[in-house]
């Protein structure tokens, strides 16, 4: 792909969005260890995805997730405080802790929810694009799953239900290649998930997750589709996991180190900032600044987090309901 | 009141679609969306072939368009997904599940996102979804048209339930669901829809507050509670316990969470018996939940244990003689009573 | 197609089968206006569907119906006069009364069922495949379900699970071009159900399904890929059913007297009959004693079903669970 | 019993797992499927790369294969509907629904299928399938991947409902499940998995029998009822109660459906006193439904009301000092049990 139309300010942005997550994932990763959460699911490996996605959004636009939504938050842009600090169940999360790390959203920056249920945001986000659709908005609505997920037949509820209805709803694959310890080449019959648009009669299309390059000229497509009226769109984004499904857990149970290799070999943001130096769209120092703001960005939502008190006890009983008598 | 109006009967399918209209009319963020809801799919020259299996959304389509009335396909877990989806951006959408037993297959959009969504995300998300859903037997449709199920979803915190009874109450059960912040599901009995009433139904808008219930008539010696079409039979099986010289207090408990506790309390601390009549299966139902309640919260008052009238533990048969001993009836209300009465 | 293999002996069964789905569901409709049952859903200008289908069966094959399966229950062989005892809930009926129109089974002869629930089949039907596979039996398991079905996610979850795991089971969807009044060019995004195999990597055949000639060809070949332990199939056979979705319900109300006359012009039962006589597998005369000994067939089992008692009042209870303490 | 047998003491992650392999031993027939259950797909080089989430399942595919021991793709419509359909046709199945929220996805299979089948077809089909599922909060998972939602399972008539309360009981329970010719659904709670227990776990293979329940010490006081996780709350309780001069009993309810009606009425005739533990949401719960039991079979009994400790009417909360506030303790356990014991 050329790339001609992503100018120095995408690119920065992109490249400080990864970077962000990057060293947001290392630093949940460390609080996990430490204690303070348990079942964190790292999103290192896929900035991409969401990143080159979400630089054609703005805050009208909305974004859904999954269990492993980090990266989807950031990319959305949550705040990093807020967000650290629902991980750590403290009452400034952006869900007063009640949600947690499976569960962040902050529905004024447009990022209605994570979800622990695989492939259960499928609809919801199908939902909310109908909303555009009913009051004739112009607003994009983006979800985000795994390859696992594929296998959920809301997928292709939604995909029909968006088909039909020409909803401006963007379905996509994150394809990292595994469900927990299962290979995406022994769950998904037929080898290909953006292919099962056809059936549909809705667009596919395969991108290399990398690349948050790709990323962004796919994801401009489809934004600009949904814009205009024209409907869905399916993309499966190749990307990689580079920690196990949880944390906890050893992936080279499963997978082989020569397969992990090959794919970190292919970094995303390595792959930008290449991009960024070749194309002399920044200076390398300019590059170093970007990411010491970063690190110091999460350091001090690490610490925001840190001090904020635990939910007071009668937030158990709280939010059960809107109202309730 | 005029006396024209004092006698506004209406059916209670008419009551349903009256609401739908007059929040439609009102609520430019009310849309409805299920399954042969207008009919005919996008034909010019069907419009409005079908509205509903039992007609409730007839007529919608020509006065409010295919933007707002949505057929939907076969796949409840993607429209009923949607509706939270919907609700949580901006819209209130009422959703037809067409009949409850269907939950089976849209139950995870339901119970994870609608009901927990608001509590995950803080309270800064609200899910104005209404879900309307036909309930009960009694219309040979054997084990998988037939089911009650209200109690599961009662189980479940962030839903809330209501179960209307008559025309008058189902008009303004619908408008205060649809009106409501939160999700509700309101459960409408198939039998109800096929019988006539002599309720006054205003033609104006009214809603009916959710969480109470409704004292149908009062009484000294026991009480009966009925919930939707059992209420009914709880009026028969009061008739007929009159006859008999007692003096029965009927409840009609209208909504199931919240539940209005106090009244039911109030009425068995006056009445010291009751019977609780249900046609959900008995196992973990809302009727062991409320002769738990009242064990619990009236002990010292009551004079004899709780009774339950409920669906026996067994699916609902389709023969139609073994169908007639399933559903709660005014001799099983009238013996229970009589059991504990004395 | 040429039907060159299709012999005298299939043909004639072929026919018998159809003429008798044909009486009994006229007779069944008959019963329902007499108000004996509520609901049914007649089969009638279908037959050929499960017809050609099942002549390749035997009674260690499984099938699996939806709401509207008198049809499918009939070609696999089922008795008539239990099938219509269950249909007036009578204690000799095929689940004693107690399942109804919609839930006929005969697990003696391989039907495990119709079922009420739209697409609900489906999953049961791949695991009946399943169990063939597991124990090395060369059964074959065959789920017939409507367009309507189609748009259920378990549709989608069984194809991919019956593909990775090669499973012989077979898909067929009875496009008869309405769920209740929606039609399926509504419904159905992208415009055709058997692309959709693709996505999962296996055959996807649309085929006449007023031609109970084509439909053996195609299912001749579906079951022995089955057999052949070489995975699923899925079928789109295009048909129309005559009467309303559930009898009492006009379909002039959602569809044009043309459109209903196009297929009546193309009727299972005339078109078969006709290819018979033209190439003279029998006389009109055999045709004529077929005609009279299916008449005979239904005409005994209604007299059967209303001679047969109720189920007793313990029947309520029974049947629950096999022992329950 | 020799003494090397008598302290035979396995975890309940061992119990379970030792449950399904003999059984897999004894009888051909039975399956397991399940998201990750062995994990690697297909991979040779990988074989048994996870042995499911709780690691339930490891070990089995190298000794029974991929034929027998089966990863499926994350749909549970499908591969719990598979295990219906392989049930009916000769299989037993094990299915593993790796937490009983998902439930969502594939109730229809459950409540539609599986257990209406036997029913509806007039007793000729039966379904032994086995369905295990995690339950329970206290593993700071938030509200989707904690809930209990066995009272809702045990509400459909056609489902059986085990509870395990340690290794013995898991094993044991697991063992009757899979034999059973009904379909079973043994829900195992997550705070169990990781505990240690004392109790003695034979190697060789037994049962123990589904609807009974089991006397952990005998009162005369007052009577406290658990339910799998609870049942330890209800022995340290009993301790501490003791500590006060109390003589308390302690039921291990072990199954919900069918329950053991017997055994909690005759408890309560002797100790007139209840407490009810348990962490499924309160409304139209298993605790209702045995308060419901007791009010109305033992009413003359009762000395006192039955008391429930239930979690509250809220969606588990994920922030840990919220959750521990949540589930069921001695100290709530306590507290109402003193409230009537007096
Ligand atoms: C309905 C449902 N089934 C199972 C799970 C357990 N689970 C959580 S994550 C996961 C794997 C998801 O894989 P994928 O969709 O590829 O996402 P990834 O973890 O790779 O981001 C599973 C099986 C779940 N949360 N929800
Ligand atoms: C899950 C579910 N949703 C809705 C229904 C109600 N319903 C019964 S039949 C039917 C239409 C089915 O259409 P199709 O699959 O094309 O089958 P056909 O009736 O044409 O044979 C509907 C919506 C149902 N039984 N189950
Ligand atoms: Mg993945
Ligand atoms: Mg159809």
């Amino acid at each position: 792909m050329p790339y001609t139309e992503i100018n120095r300010d995408s690119l920065l942005w992109m490249y400080e969005t990864m970077v962000t997550i990057r060293r947001f994932e290392e630093q949940s990763r460390r609080e996990a260890d430490a204690g303070k959460l348990r079942g964190m699911h790292s999103s290192v490996g896929q900035e991409a995805v969401p990143t080159g996605l979400c630089a054609h959004l703005d805050e009208n636009d909305y974004v859904l997730g999954t269990h492993r939504s980090h990266h989807h938050c950031i990319a959305k842009g949550l705040d990093l405080n807020h967000m650290m600090a629902e991980l750590l169940g403290k009452s400034t999360g952006t869900g007063k802790g009640k949600g947690g790390t499976m569960h962040i959203a902050d529905i004024d920056r447009g990022m209605l929810g994570a979800n622990g249920v695989v492939g259960s945001n499928i609809p919801v986000a199908t939902g909310v694009a109908l909303t555009a659709k009913v009051k004739g908005t112009n607003q994009v609505s983006v979800v985000f799953f795994g390859d696992g997920a594929s296998s959920q037949g809301v997928l292709h509820e939604s995909m029909n239900l968006a088909g039909i209805w020409k909803l401006p709803v963007i379905f996509v694959c994150e394809n990292n290649r595994y469900a927990e310890a299962t290979p995406f080449e022994y769950s998904v019959a037929g080898g290909s998930i953006s292919n099962r648009a056809d059936g549909y009669g809705i667009p596919g299309v395969s991108v290399d997750g990398q690349s948050v390059m790709d990323m962004f000229e796919v994801g401009r497509e489809a934004v600009a589709r949904a814009r205009a009226g024209d409907g869905p769109t399916l993309i499966e984004a190749q990307t990689y996991r580079y920690m196990g499904h949880f944390g906890a857990d050893d992936p080279l149970g499963y997978r082989s180190a020569e397969e992990q290799q090959y794919y970190i070999d292919r970094d995303c943001i390595a792959n930008c900032r290449a991009h960024i130096l070749e194309g002399s769209f920044a200076e390398e120092s300019e590059l170093e600044e970007i990411d010491a703001s970063c690190l110091a960005a999460v350091n001090e939502a690490t610490e925001f987090a840190n001090k904020s008190p635990f939910p007071d006890p009668e937030e158990l009983l709280q939010d059960v309901y809107v109202s309730y008598s | 009141m005029t006396q024209a109006e004092a006698t506004r009967q209406i059916s209670f399918i008419q009551a349903i679609n009256e609401a739908l209209r007059q929040e439609l009319q009102r609520d430019p963020s009310v849309i409805v969306m299920g399954e042969d809801i207008a009919g005919g799919g996008e034909r010019e020259d069907f419009q409005d072939a079908w509205g509903g299996p039992m007609r409730l959304t007839k007529g919608l389509v020509n006065e409010f368009g295919r933007n707002r009335i949505r057929d939907t396909p076969i796949s409840e877990a993607g429209f009923v997904g949607a509706g939270v989806g919907a609700a949580a951006s901006g819209l209130r959408p009422v959703v037809d599940l067409m009949y409850v037993s269907f939950y089976g297959v849209c139950a995870d959009q339901i119970t994870n996102n609608a009901a927990k969504m608001h509590y995950m995300f803080g309270g800064k998300v609200t899910v104005p979804l209404t879900i309307m859903t036909g309930i009960g037997a009694g219309t040979n449709s054997a084990a998988q048209h037939s089911e009650t199920l209200y109690s599961i979803f009662t189980h479940f915190p962030g839903l809330k339930c209501v179960v209307p009874s008559n025309p008058y109450n189902a008009k303004g059960l619908m408008t205060a669901a649809i009106r409501d912040d939160d999700p509700v599901i309101v459960f409408n009995n198939r039998q109800l829809m096929g019988l006539r009433f002599d309720d006054h139904v205003p033609e104006d808008q009214y809603t009916v507050q959710i969480g109470k219930s409704e004292i149908k008539q009062e009484g000294d010696d026991i009480t009966l509670i009925g919930i939707g079409f059992t209420t009914r039979v709880c009026m028969e099986a009061a008739e007929e316990l009159e006859e008999q010289g007692y003096s029965v207090e009927v409840l009609d408990l209208l909504s199931l969470s919240p539940m209005d506790n106090d009244a039911i309390l109030s009425s068995v601390q006056k009445t010291r018996k009751v019977v609780i009549v249900d046609e959900d299966y008995p196992r973990c139902s809302i009727a062991a939940d409320i002769s738990a309640l009242v064990a619990e919260e009236a002990f010292d008052y009551l004079d004899a244990p709780p009774r339950r009238v409920n669906a026996p533990h067994a699916s609902v048969p389709y023969s139609r003689p073994l169908e007639a001993l399933y559903v709660p009836n005014k001799e099983k209300v009238v013996e229970a009573a009589l059991e504990i009465i004395d």
